[in-house]
This record gives C-alpha cells, structure tokens and sequence, in this order.
C-alpha cells in the first residue's frame, strides 16, 4: 500500500487529479441534482460546516484518537507479549493459539454488546474493543516474523554460545520487525474505525458520538464533517506509523 | 584512504608471491609447513560417530583426526552428512550413543563445544539490520565483549579483509564476496582454535570464488587456524587443503583421505599442474563412484513416494 | 488429489494429496475433542467460581436458550451467511478485477488507489444509514456494506501478487511467443493467487463484520439484529448466544475459504 | 385481490417488541390487507432516523422518536408531518433509591444523573427549570446501555422508561426499595412515538393515510383486549424476546397510550395543547431555532376524520 | 516399470560408451560431426551488436557466427552483457541502432525472433502450479497446440530427460537435477532450430551438474539442435563446446573464439587429458585478464557509492 502511495510525481499528480475529479463529481451531483442535505450535502458545504464547528470537531477527535491510541498500544502489547512469550515457551503455543483464534474468530463488533456492558460507555470500554481488535493482529503478524527466522542463523548463533534469550534479542527480534511493522500499520485504521463503531453504541464523547449526535439532530452537513475529520485523522495514524516503519526498517 | 584500498585489495591474487608473513605480527600458532613435520596431537578426534534422524541414517562409523593448523577439507555426494557432520563438532546436535568425540585431548559432549568452534554456515547470513562491523563482532558481543572494544577490534581487521572504509555499509550495500568476507571475518573474530566452514563459497560465482579460494589461503597462512573446509568442488578441495577426505554416500563415513603434498603458497596456475591434475583424477574416482551410488538410491526413493 | 481436502479443518497445509481418510478423521476428532473440553472448562469454571451470570452465564444456559428458540438463531444465521456470501463473492470478483485493472492502466491506479485508500478510513456505519436510504431495507444494502469492507483488500493483494510476477518468467513466455491475454492468464493470475487467497481469508471475516453490521440498520432477521436486541434488553444469555451463532458462521466460513484455498494454491503449501 | 394493494412500508423506531404491538397485529390479521395496504414493517436501529427516511420516501409512514424530533426536523426544514400521536404523556421516569439522598428533585443537585440525550434529556431540563435548577448544577452523564452503574449504586438518578429499563430495575433490584419523579407532577408533558409521513403523502393520498390509521388503530384495540396474543405476534417477528417483559411493556405501553386525552378522544389523539406547551418550551431552551407553524407540522385531520368508536380504546 | 526407470536413467553417464542412435528415432538434422565438415553458411549472424541501457553500455560492437547445429560456449566475467547477448537473440531486447542481426540468411530485427528461438533461462523458472507434464508442454500450449496432443507428445518424451513416472508431480516435488531436466524438455519441446541456454546448470551443485552436462550432450547428440550455452564454468564451456567464446569485461564482446578439437563423444576423465588442460589455461588466462578487469571496476564503483 505504501509502495504504491510513494511514487514520483507524475503518480502525485495524477492522485490530485483523481481526488479533484471525485470532489467535482460530488459537488456537481450534490448541486446539480439540489439534493437536500439529509441525501447528500455538497463537499463545500461540508467543509464549510468543519470550520465552523472546528472546536468541538477537534476535541472530538483527540477523544477517538486517544482511545484508539491506547487501545492500539495495549492491544500491540499484548500481541507482542503473548508472541514472544510463545517464542520463549513453545509449549505456550498450542493452548494460546487455538484460544486466541477462536476468539478471533467471531467479528469483533460482535463483542461490541458485551464489553458495552462490561466496562460501561465511558472510555475504557473502546480501550479494550479496540485493542481486542489490533492484539489478534499483531499477535498473528509477530508470531509469523519471529517463525520466519532462518534455522541456520539460530544454530550460529547457538554455535557462538547464545542462550534463548540471546538469540531472540539478537536474532529473532530483529528479524520479526518488518512482519510486525507491517501488522502495526495495517492495525492502525482498524483501530480509529473500531473506536468510532463503539462510540456510536454508547459513548460519552468522541467522533462516533458527535456523529450519533448529528444524526439524531438531522445535521448531516455535521455528520459528514465528522466523517471527514475521522479519515483524516487515520490517514495521520496510518501516515506516522508508516513513517515510524521506514525509520525504523532501514535494511529493507 | 579510499583509492589507497582499491590497490591494496585483492593484494596478492595475482602475484603469485609468497605471503609476507612479516607485514602483520601473526597471532596463531606458528608451524610453518604441519604436514611437513612429525603429527601432534590431535586437535580433534572422532571415533564410531554415527547420526540417525528417524529413519534416516545420516552419518554411520565416521572416524577421523584433525591435527592443530591442519586444513582439511570434506568432499562428498549431496546428502552424505555433511553438514550433519559439522553440527556435530559445533554442539549443534548430539551424535548416537556410542560416538567417541575428543576435543584439545579430551573426551567430551557435542554440546560442550557449544562456544568453542567458530562455525561458519553454507550462506554468509548476515543480519541485514547490523552494518559490516557489527556484523562482524556478532560472536564477541554474545561472548560478552562490551561493544566499543569489540568494534576497535574489528576495525582493525577491515583492511586485511578487504573491508576497508565499508565499516558503516550495510550487507544489502555489498556485494556477494564481500559479503563472503565479512561472514569469514565474523568467523575469524571469534577466536577459537578449530574454525568450521560449510561452503562458503558455494554461492559464489566461479569467477568470484576462485579470488575468493586463493585470499582464504593468504588469510589463513597468516593466522594458521585449524580449518576444516566442506565444498563440492574438487578443484577447490584440492586447492585448499593439506588433506582431502572423501565421504562415502549416505549413510557418510570417510571413504578416502587423500594428502596434498602441493607445495605452499599456491599459485592459482597450479590447478593445470600434472600432480594436481593427478590427484583430481583420483578424488574423482573415488567421488563418483559414491555419486553414482547416492544419485541411484535418490531415484529410487523419489520413485517409491 | 483424490481425496477431497474439504473435509478437514485443521492447520494441515499439505498437499491435498497427502491428506489421507484416517488423517482427516484424527483431526476431526481433535477438533470436537477439543471443543468438549473447552465447553466442560467453561461450564466448570461458572459454576466453580461463581461467576455472576450478568457477566457469563453458564454454556448450558446458553444453549438451552438457544434451543428454545432454533428459528430465531436458524433464520438468522442463514441471512447473516447470505448476506455475508453475496458480499464476500461480489467484493472478491470487484476486487480482483480492479487489481487487474490497476496493475494493467498505470494511470488509472496513480488515480484511483489513494480515492480506495481514503474510503477504507471511513467507518462503515457512519453512512449505513445512507446505504439504508439509497437501497432500502433490502438483503442489497447488508451486502454493499459487506462489499465495501471486503474489495479493498482484495485489491491490494492482487495488485501485489501481480507485481511480484517474475520478470523472467514474463521473458520467457513472451520468448514463446505469448500475447497479454495469455501471460495473464496462464502466467500473472496463478502467480497472485496466493497472494488474492491471503487477502480472501481476511475478506471472508470481513464480510461477516460488514453483514452484521449492516443488520443494525433496521433490519428483521440476522445475527446482527439478534445481537442488537439482546444488548439493548440486557439479555446477557442471548447476547452469548448470537455470539457463538456468529463464531460459528465466522469459522465455518474461514475455514471453507482456507480449504478452498489448501486445494487451489496447493503449491505453495510446502514453501 | 392483489393487484390493487398499495405497497407501503412502516418504520418503526426501534427493533421490533411491544412497544409496536398494535402494528404487527393488525399486520397479521391482515388489516392493512383490508384496507388496501401491502404493508411492510421496517424496524428501526441505532443510527437510523425515521425522520430522514420518510422525508426522503424510503418509507411511508414512520414511526418516529416524538414532538421533539418531530419539531427538529420541521426546523431543519424536512418535509415531515405528524399524523398521530402514540404516547399521550412521556413515557421517561427518573429513578433513585428510596433509602439514597435524593428525596426531592432539589437534591438532584451535585449528584450524579444519568440520561438519555435522545429526548430524554428535554423531559430533564424541563423537570429541572421548573424547580429552578441549573443544569451545570448537577452531573449529568450520557446513560449507558445497561442499568448497572446504577444497581450498583454509582450512579444517584437513572432515566428509565416505563416500559422497558423500570423492568430491567425492577428485576434487579427490591420493587419498594425504588424512588421515581414523574414528568407529569411537574406540569411536563412531552408526548413522543410521534406517527409521521412525508407532505407529499398526507397531500396526495389522505386516503391511504387514513386507510393505515383504521387498520393500526384495529390493531392496538386488538393488541389491548387480548395481550398474550399480541406478544405472541411480536414474538413471532422476535423470538429471543423474553415474555415476562413483552407482557410487562405491553401493560406499560397500553397505559401511555389511553392516558391524558386519549382517554376521551381516543388512539392517536393529537393534543394540541400538549404540543404547544412542548413547543414552547423548546423555542425557548433553544431546541428550535425559530417557531413552526404548529398546524402544518401537526394534522390532526386524518385521526379526526376516523369515526370516534373507532378510534376509543 | 518404475525399477526399470532406475535402471534406464542416467543411461550412458558413466559407461562412456558412445551413443546408440538408433535407441530413438532422430527428428533433428543428422550431421554427425560438425566441426569436422565445411562449414555451412551460418543460421545466427550478429555483427556490430551493441546495447546501452541508460548509462551502462553493456554490449559494444559485438560479432559472432552461429553455425547450424554447433554447439557454443559463452564465458565472460560477471555483468559483460552474456544475458543481454540472449535477450537480444530471443527477441526480448533491440540492440542499438547500426548492428545487424541475421537469422538463417535473412536480417532481421530483434523482435521478429520473438517465438523462433527456444530460450531457457538461468533459473528453471519452472510455474509450480503445473505439473511435469504441463510445464514441459507450457511453449506448445502457448503456440496453441490443443492440451491433450501436447501432453502425449510429452509423455512420449519423459524417459529419455529421466522423467518417466514423474509427469504427476510439482515441482516442489523434485530435485533440483531434476527440474532442470524439466526445464529442458520444455526448452526442447518448443522445437525452433536454436536454443539459447543462460547458465542452465549454474544452480546446480558441482556433482550434479557434471552429470547433467554429460546428459545433456547425450540429448544433444541425438537431436543435434543448434545450441548457445552461457557458462560460468570453464570445465563446463570446453567439456560441452564446439566452440567456446570468451567475452571482454563490460562492455562486452568477443575476446576470444576458441575450437574444441576434442573428440566426440566426450569421456568424463577427458577433463583430466593433457589437451583439455592445454584449452583450459589459454581460457582461463583470457577470462583471468578480463574478469580482473571487471572486478576492479566494480571495487571502483563500490568505493564511489
Ligand atoms: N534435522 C534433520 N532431520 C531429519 N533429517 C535430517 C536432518 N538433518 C539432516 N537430515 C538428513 O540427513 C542427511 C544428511 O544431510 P546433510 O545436510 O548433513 O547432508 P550434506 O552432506 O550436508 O548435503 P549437501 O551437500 O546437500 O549440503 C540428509 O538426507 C538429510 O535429509
Ligand atoms: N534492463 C536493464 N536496465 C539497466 N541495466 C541493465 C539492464 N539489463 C542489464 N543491465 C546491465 O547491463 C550489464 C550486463 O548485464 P547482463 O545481465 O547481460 O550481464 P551477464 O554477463 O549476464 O552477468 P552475469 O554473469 O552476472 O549473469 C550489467 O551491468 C547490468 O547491470
Ligand atoms: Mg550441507
Ligand atoms: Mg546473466
């Protein structure tokens, strides 16, 4: 995805002219048709509507984006933390896949009812949704890298005395990062789409909820505001953490 | 600095002069010629050493003796026990029961010698994320060594090595012998007396490798560690090594252990020479006729799955 | 290749050919060997430590409410499956076919890829209404919805399957002589098939996320809906069930498009 | 026969339960058939507006949250109007526990609330102007889904309805052990479950119109005589319901509905005066931004057009 | 009949007895010995042959004959142009304005040879969806032969490339011997009268390979198609050539053509032969002056980075 985003100029060119086209086509219909705004309001409109409720776009937005953000770190956390603990214990392996997969395995807005009713509408309840859905993820994509260490490189290790732990922090770690990366940065819109998805169910702030809000005011110039705002807003997270990736993976 | 290296690497390929043993003081021992003189003891015994994977017998009665500075190479037919062969002596496996291994004079496990042979792998597996010097001081820092030291160390290595100014490269910046080198430095780093190479030359290109073959020998001239040398070369074999030893198909045991009384240093003309060329034709015998046998019961197996 | 791999559900990633009858029957035992246990555990564990139903309720309690109503959950299940089916076959098909698209017009991909890259930030139920008000309350709108969250994938791993067809592979078939159609087809699809199946794996949970959702859009039947109700009348005990409803829909299907895909991309099993 | 059926479709508020009972009776009985009407019923969901849908023509007839969000969407100028009225007085209670502090709505200050901001909260800031309360003087928390905080005692007022969360309460914990402040002893009246189609239904085709306001009204009369038939209807449409409480929000629901002035006018009875005091009262806290015209937003025509026997409960 | 197979591959490898050519019916032209009659008027003709890409020039003013039926040899230092030379002769690539290319008495461009040539590249390239059969059949397909027709005609084949038995497996399946033979077949079935070999055997290990050469000049005796073959390998070049062409440092051409006036059929000991040895140190100090060449400028250009 990355790859195909940081291309020369003339790819840059052409993504403007494709989102310019987009943008014509919208306020063409929009205006043309005089559709109304609970059908579809007209991206000026929208974006006149954002700037007008800037402020309460914005705290709304640091709402989402620090559950998502600590639902991200802990659910990273916790994949990485159950991946190596695997790693060190392989025994591990055997009772915690088979678990983590069949809890993977029901969609996770599927959880959405019970965590609502676990840990309330307060913040702490799309904590937890958000990092039950980007663990499973990083657990998978950790897991894969550190598998994906070559044997022989383990036995040289080996061969030069290195205990486990020496070779999962000399070897296997390092060898991990780019699969781990990868499902980090994939996790990264899942994460903001998570936390939206719950707060619309019950929430006491945030993106989802100013967009629950709008819809139960009949504001759908706010409504499209807020969706615009939440794109943006992970297309940043995904942006940093790509960036983050390529600082970090220079070798690759 | 940076076009001073270019003339001094490769620096003897294609004199064909002796190797100043004078330009760098030499750490190893000293034995100037080990075949030329009465055998120690020694440095490591094998006696009886037979490996099974399951069904498999890979290796089966093995016996063999490499004396301290000796640099004996192994040829045999794909799928002899090789490699199998080398894990044993890096404690990377165990033998069977029975196998007799007897390391500097004593008796021991395969996995005592864990950290106490430097081991080098068939690929150079570099880690891509380690520049050339750390890459290089990988064992030490396992050893413990704290880093500064270790890469003082290494940079004084670089140009021997023909590294020289490469220091911060990453091996994705280098090339497939430079790579080759840096792997050999690692090894070389991790200063043990009996050194462990698995092709490592085996993805090299021919042209590549025979630089490759004849730097080996001026490195090792100077540092005289016990090598034992896996290749499927015979030229390479011949070139190398004081002695050849020829495995037989699996399940491996030596077949034939095959002197090289060439004389030392090697000029690379020497592969034309009637001795060489008499000593390739009795290696090749012996080797095809285990080929032959190993080819033959492969066929068979693929067929019977 | 005789045997059908179909029937097993396990991690195998074997030929299709080295799955014999005996083994597959092993893995089927273990499977429900393993299911019996986590269901004994589960019930164990409520009624060891007492834990308050409110939070989990005992896995005989749930089953017997499911039982007492097996239309509710039968009925729903198979709206679920086919919205998430139809979902999953028209966003699979779109999505391979824009990967081709993409990977043959240059300028349509600079153009249009960053335009898919920047709908997939967008939370599907924020305009699930609007797909209610522009195709109704039909089995369509849970479909499109399940469609728009599963193509996107799809797309990329096509276009990265596609572009990691070996150059020389290409020279070769063109050395034969072979035009576009047929480097396409016998040489550039087969090479991104595992690619496509990776991401078809993940679009088949995805789908099923895109279904249930899409039922919370007012709708009358499916697990979404039952899901919906039951969080709203605090119905602990239904909650559970249309959840492991779900969890069943959401293995079967994974598990049907990883066996598919055991037979199909056989070749890279061993890799 | 079929060919003459007129497609139309209702949606309701919320998933289906009985609360709507009177509407898949009279669907099941074929009332709607009778009349003429080929009526589908459209349940609600979280994210969805009635309003929105019936402006735009995806649905008929709507079934939507009540006066308030009939007034908001007249102010944002959606072309809706209310042909009906379901529940004659608001159906929000606000409840505490007997032995906790609260023992007037003077106590609620400085004390934890909880509400919904989907109607509820107009009922709450009425309640509270009257005493002259401040809002910013107590703590009012967006209400979860679930009743716990408050069983649990860490929330001091819940707003429930009378039909469903006053269950789930009631269920939880002691009957007697519960305080409620009912909107009506203030002099509040919010009437909500507000029957709405869009103008251009109610101008081109009052017949259909009326036609669905005899066949629902048949269906609630039938729903209210026989109880345990009309929750096996909705159960029907809803099998993971649980009885007890269909039966319970039935009873509830029969009771908003005859109370007030539909006790001498009937079903559906639009009380003009009710929605102008609420009218009132939301031109004044800023709800609306500007006054409506009360007659175009309520029409009250099509109900009185249907003969009063009828319409009796 | 699968323990007949055993015994029927490899047929003749190691009897060094001729080859029996009335074993098979022989569909290629039936010249016995062509570097003994006149010369025929070439089928290849490549004169002032030069190709840059960007700034690398990678062929410069190159010219060589192919004659019908002859089997080539092509050695040169690593990144001389030897592929770019193939890709130029199988169409895939136009060489600069001004050189002329002639295919069987006709000029012609780069592009119109596109499906005349059979090519096979380094890597076996072999599809891993396709088994045996229908990767060998892949070139015939493409052509439009109806799958049934070119499968039999492929069955018909398997046994003498050491297949038979072996038309239902993947290649995941095989050995990499094996795939390659797979690979040859494929080149063989799509009959144009060259072939182009990139460095068929360079992934092969030595045994294996030395097998594969003596194989492949059994097959080649037989059907006599005419054959360019890139080697690394300069026991390889000679041991298979009627004639080997050494090629300059980039930006290559043609240092050094050199018969082989070895007789056919070649012995495996003949590598040992006084005049095999002869050839192979006027080659190897051809390619010695050149690959040192190359292997400066590439230090040079690393140190530049
Ligand atoms: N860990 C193992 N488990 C099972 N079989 C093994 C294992 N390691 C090696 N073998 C088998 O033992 C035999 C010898 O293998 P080994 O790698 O030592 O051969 P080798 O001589 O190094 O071959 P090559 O020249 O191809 O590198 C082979 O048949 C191999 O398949
Ligand atoms: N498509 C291309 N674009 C740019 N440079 C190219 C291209 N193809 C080849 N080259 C360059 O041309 C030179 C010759 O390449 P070529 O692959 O023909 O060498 P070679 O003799 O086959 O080398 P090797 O023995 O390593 O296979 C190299 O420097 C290479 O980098
Ligand atoms: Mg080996
Ligand atoms: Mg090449």
């Amino acid at each position: 995805m990355s790859r195909a985003l940081a291309s020369p100029s003339l790819a840059v060119q052409r993504g403007i002219l494709g989102a310019v086209l987009l943008i014509a086509c919208w306020e063409g219909t929009a205006r043309g048709l005089h559709l109304p705004a609970y059908v579809l309001p007209a991206v000026s409109d929208i974006l006149v509507g954002l700037w007008a409720k800037r402020a309460i776009l914005i705290d709304a937005a640091g709402y989402t984006l620090l559950e998502a953000f600590a639902g991200y770190g802990l659910g990273c956390l916790i994949g990485i933390g159950l991946a190596v603990a695997i790693a060190l214990v392989p025994a591990l392996r055997s009772a915690i896949l088979p678990l983590a997969t069949a809890i993977n395995s029901v969609p996770v807005v599927g959880y959405s009812p019970l965590i609502l009713l676990w840990f309330g509408i307060g913040i702490s309840s799309k904590i937890v949704m958000v990092a039950m859905a980007v663990s499973f993820t990083i657990l998978l994509s950790m897991l894969a890298g550190l598998d994906r260490v070559d044997r022989r490189a383990v036995d040289l290790m080996r061969s030069f005395g290195a205990s486990r732990f020496g070779v999962l922090w000399r070897l296997r770690l390092p060898t991990a990062l780019p699969l781990l990366l990868a499902g980090m940065r994939v996790s990264t819109v899942r994460s903001v789409i998570v936390a939206i998805v719950t707060e619309m169910l019950g929430a006491q702030g945030g993106l989802g909820w100013v967009i629950y809000q709008a819809v139960l005011q009949i504001d759908f110039v706010q409504v499209w505001s807020a969706i615009f705002v939440a794109s943006a807003a992970s297309l940043a997270f995904f942006g940093l953490i790509g960036f983050l990736e390529r600082k970090i993976l220079f070798w690759t | 600095m940076r076009s001073a290296v270019v003339c001094e690497w490769p620096p003897s390929l294609y004199k064909d002069m002796p190797v100043q043993a004078a330009r760098l003081p030499n750490p190893g021992p000293t034995t100037e010629a080990p075949q030329a003189q009465p055998k120690p003891e020694p440095l490591l015994e094998m006696r009886a050493v037979s490996k099974t994977f399951g069904a498999v017998a890979a290796l089966s009665g093995l016996q063999a003796n490499i004396a301290p500075g000796e640099f004996v190479t192994v040829v045999g037919p794909s799928g002899c026990g090789k490699s199998t062969l080398f894990n044993i002596v890096a404690g990377l496996e165990e033998p069977d029961a029975g196998g007799i291994l007897r390391f500097e004079g004593k008796s021991c496990h395969a996995a005592d010698l864990l950290g106490r042979v430097s081991f080098m792998p068939q690929r150079d597996l570099l880690f891509p994320w380690r520049n050339v010097v750390d890459n290089a001081i990988l064992a030490l820092e396992v050893e413990g060594m704290p880093r500064d030291q270790a890469r003082a160390k290494a940079l004084k290595m670089l140009p021997e090595f023909g590294l020289a100014g490469f220091q911060k490269q990453y091996p994705n910046q280098l090339s497939g012998g430079m790579r080759q080198r840096v792997a050999l430095m690692r090894t070389f780093l991790f200063e043990r007396d009996l050194m462990l190479l698995d092709e490592p030359f085996g993805a090299l290109d021919a042209l590549t490798r025979a630089m490759m073959q004849r730097w080996l020998l001026d490195v090792w001239q100077k540092y005289r560690r016990t090598i034992l040398f896996i290749t499927h070369d015979v030229d390479e074999a011949i070139f190398l090594g004081d002695r050849v030893l020829v495995m037989t198909a699996r399940p491996g045991s030596v077949k034939l252990e095959q002197v090289v009384d060439l004389p030392r240093p090697r000029k690379p003309a020497i592969v034309t020479s009637p001795e060489f060329v008499r000593l390739k034709r009795t290696l090749l015998d012996a080797i095809e006729e285990e080929s032959m046998k190993s080819f033959q019961s492969s066929i068979a197996q693929e067929k019977s799955q | 290749m005789s045997s059908p791999a179909a029937t097993s559900l396990g991690d195998g990633r074997a030929a299709p050919r080295s799955i014999t009858m005996p083994d597959s029957l092993r893995k089927l035992i273990r499977l429900l060997l393993g299911l019996a246990i986590a269901a004994v555990v589960w019930e164990g564990a409520v009624l060891l430590f007492g834990i308050r139903p409110y939070y989990l309720p005992r896995l005989s309690t749930i089953l017997m409410a499911m039982a007492a109503t097996p239309r509710a959950y039968v009925d729903g299940f198979l709206r679920t499956l086919a919205e998430t089916l139809i979902g999953f076959a028209s966003g699979g098909a779109f999505g391979v076919f824009m990967g081709v698209v993409f990977f043959r017009v240059r300028a349509l991909r600079e153009m249009i890829f960053p335009i898919f890259v920047v709908s997939q930030t967008i939370p599907v139920i924020a305009f699930g209404a609007l797909v209610v008000l522009w195709f109704g309350n039909t089995l369509l709108a849970k479909a499109i919805i399940a469609f728009y969250l599963t193509f996107f994938p799809v797309t990329v791993n096509t276009l990265l399957g596609l572009d990691t067809v070996d150059p020389k592979q290409v020279a070769l078939m063109r050395s034969f002589g072979a035009s576009n159609h047929q480097l396409l087809l016998r040489l550039q699809l087969p090479t991104a098939l595992p690619q496509i199946f990776v991401a078809l794996r993940l679009a088949a949970s995805l789908s099923l996320v895109g279904a249930i959702v899409g039922e919370w859009f007012g709708d009358t039947t499916g697990l979404g809906v039952l899901l919906l109700q039951a969080m709203f009348t605090e119905n602990v005990v239904a909650i559970w069930g249309a959840l492991l409803a779900s969890a069943l829909l959401g293995t079967g299907f994974y598990a049907v498009v990883a066996a598919v895909e055991r037979r199909l991309v056989f070749w890279n099993a061993e890799q | 026969p079929a060919a003459e059926l007129q497609k139309a479709s209702l949606r309701l508020k919320w998933l289906p339960q009985a609360q709507f009972a009177g509407f898949y009776v009279a669907a099941a009985k074929g009332y709607y058939k009778a009349e003429g009407i080929d009526l589908t019923i459209n349940p609600g969901g979280p994210n969805l507006l009635t309003e929105n849908l019936v402006a735009t023509g995806a649905d008929t007839f709507g079934l939507s949250g009540g006066t308030d969000s009939v007034f908001a969407a007249r102010d944002k100028g959606l072309p809706i109007v209310c042909i009906g009225v379901s529940h004659q007085i608001t159906p929000f209670i606000f409840v505490t526990r007997k032995d906790g502090p609260v023992k007037t709505i003077q106590d609620f200050k400085g004390k934890t609330v909880t509400t919904w901001f989907t109607g509820a909260n107009h009922v709450l800031n009425g309640m509270l102007a009257k005493e002259g309360i401040k809002p910013d003087e107590l703590k009012i928390q967006p209400q979860q889904v679930s009743v716990t905080p408050f069983v649990d005692g860490n929330v001091d007022v819940i707003t429930a309805t009378y039909y469903n969360e006053f269950y789930t309460i009631q269920s939880r914990m002691p009957k007697d052990s519960l305080k409620t402040f009912v909107a009506e002893d203030y002099g509040i009246t919010f009437p909500r479950d507000t029957l709405i189609v869009a103008e251009a239904t109610a101008k081109e085709k009052p017949e259909l119109v009326k036609a669905f306001l005899r066949a629902s009204l048949k269906g609630w009369k039938d729903a209210f005589s026989d109880p345990k038939g009309a929750v096996d209807t909705v159960m029907a449409a809803a099998p993971t319901l649980d009885r007890a409480q269909q039966e319970f929000m039935l009873t509830e629901v029969k009771r908003l509905m005859t109370a007030g002035a539909a006790s001498k006018n009937g079903i559906f009875w639009i009380d003009a005066d009710a929605v102008k005091t609420a009218h009132d009262f939301f031109l004044k806290y800023g709800v609306i931004s500007k006054p409506l015209d009360l007659a175009a937003a309520y029409d009250a025509s099509f109900i009185q057009s249907i003969p009063a026997a009828d319409r009796l409960p």
